[in-house]
């Protein structure tokens, strides 16, 4: 591939905001992508990276808000982002309709990700220029 | 366009194994091919007799048995991981390939997933 | 059961910074309890512990790790209970 | 101290569910510390940890719940739980209270526990005989 | 009935590092005596001149220095890691014990915390 | 720009175990590209790198991690996201 050729991204966030570094470096990088011309066809969430979709995040107002931030990034470049629902449930992020499948008392799932398969990963492999994981550091 | 899932987290302290083999049998179930490969201390999946229920989990290991039958291409583990762990023909699950985890081998997978 | 003066608690894989701490923090009086993947230190053949030994059954039978022939005790969270309240001083790695 | 003497344990949770064994191994030992007659004076939840407290966790049918069991083993002795505050804000657990100061659309604070600042933590160290540590492992 | 908080965790990279300074600076508000010890990689938290805005994070290195003041005994690190990653005098920060963590150091406390 | 094979990119401190599988699949012919604590291996007295190595500046910057005298590219974001286009494989650790 040359330098010129424009590229579709898959970005793979497994790593939580204030457990892992990912969710900055990600969004660094999909400001990047952007910037240089290349398409970002979704963001997937898996593992403790679906803490990331939570609408509940409140940081102190000194530091960044990562899970508003990608909120912010996606619906503005009118970008699909999903959580994965196997991590998703068992750590605490549903959605209105699992909130009423399981009766839970309520529901966070932050707007505009929403709640997938792996399918949705499976599709980026198989059609993805490029898969870009981005992982729990440390 | 093989993709190759690497395991390397220890086993049934998080969920990092489980969620990398939900991962490659998603490709298999929707036919894209993939190897799996247990590096470091996620050899230790591949030991024979795991209970896992005495630590209230499931058990891999008939998942991992099952792996060919879902389309997983291969089970391979790292030599020098199963030296270290003592692992051996005796007291390793059947139908694992050992091998070393090199340059060769990640040349032949245009995808390398490796939860981390 | 010995008596021991520090009770070091691992739950990390051998090759984890934090086990490595451990070992340099520890003398032939103190006891060195291996849970979660520390047991795997048992299996680990380029593994050097120190102290006595205790592991917890439940995690060693999980990863169905043999302690035949090694100088460790294996215990269950009764003792874990006994073992924390006994020594002068309890750290987890 | 004697094999006889009876301890007062507090016992800081630092590993997620799902993320970490630290919420089971925790739960034998405080299990097994009652059965010995000692007493629990209370369990912290601290960084990752606090996502124990989660009322929205919802794993397979065939897996444990381990926010649930917590807080059953919670309730049914009447043990004080409590989430470090600013662990919980940063990672999307909150009550009914810190739901209201910061406008959320949800709160997901699972009774019986409590948010909590760093204080509690203080008072276990210089009044429980014991405070044990379960960390994310790995 | 002194405390000793332990530092083995690389900045930035998560919040464990962070929590584990509250920790410290908590026990100091409350008068408990408290001695931080940074080890392994988590002595990079003591080089001077980090830029924690270009991660869009906060600096410690302000906490850091106001650590006495606030009434924490100590700030000491492990040689071999300050060895390791090259920190010395001219760009560690000041105030630090380079010392060694062994049974003799952590003989003298109490309790002693490892996030980790 | 160096033309690069595989693109390795190591977000891990030096001695986590994903570091040491990374130089396993190394070759002369392949990028390192160190962000997040793996930077921290440029000040590692113990670390030995392979291949064409850069780090990403922000990285550096927030450890206050320096790279004079090392055979290190340092690089932003833009220029990390054409390395990704460029390499026939990428690999993050």
């Amino acid at each position: 591939m040359s330098p010129q050729t424009l590229c579709s991204f898959t970005l793979v966030i497994t790593g939580a905001p204030y457990s892992s570094q990912a969710p900055q470096t990600a969004l660094a990088f999909a400001r990047a992508a952007l910037a240089n011309g290349h398409r970002i066809d979704r963001v997937f969430l898996y593992g403790d990276g679906v803490h990331l979709a939570s609408a509940l995040t409140s940081p102190p107002s000194d530091e960044v808000n990562w899970s508003q931030a990608w909120q912010d990034f996606l619906g503005s470049h009118d970008i699909a982002g999903f959580a994965c629902i196997a991590s998703a449930l068992r750590r605490g992020i549903v959605d209105q309709s699992e909130q009423q499948r399981y009766e839970l008392p309520a529901n966070n799932l932050a707007t505009p990700f929403t709640i997938a398969g792996l399918g949705e990963w499976v599709d980026s492999v198989a059609h993805s220029d490029r898969v870009i994981y981005f992982h729990n550091g440390g | 366009m093989e993709t190759l899932v690497i395991i390397s987290h220890a086993p049934y302290c998080d969920w990092t194994g489980r969620e990398s083999l939900d991962m490659a049998f998603s490709l298999a179930a929707f036919d894209q091919p993939v190897t799996l490969l247990f590096t470091g201390e996620g050899v230790n999946w591949l030991r024979k007799a795991q209970q896992a229920d005495a630590v209230q989990q499931k058990s891999v290991e008939k998942n991992l048995s099952a792996a060919p039958i879902f389309g997983v291409s291969a089970l391979m583990a790292d030599h020098k991981a199963c030296e270290r762990y003592g692992l051996n023909k005796e007291n390793m699950m059947p139908g694992v390939t050992v091998t070393a985890l090199s340059a060769d081998l990640i040349e032949r997978y245009a995808h390398v997933v490796n939860l981390s | 059961m010995t008596t021991i003066h520090t009770l070091h608690i691992v739950n990390k894989r051998p090759d984890h910074p934090a086990f490595g701490a451990c070992l340099s923090s520890i003398t032939d009086q103190d006891g060195l309890l291996l849970t979660e993947s520390g047991v795997l230190a048992l299996a680990d053949r380029e593994a050097v512990l120190k102290g006595t030994i205790y592991a917890l059954a439940p995690d060693l039978q999980a990863r169905a790790i043999t302690v035949d022939g090694l100088d460790v005790q294996t215990i269950d969270f009764d003792t874990m209970v006994a073992l924390t309240t006994e020594a002068t001083r309890v750290i987890c790695w």
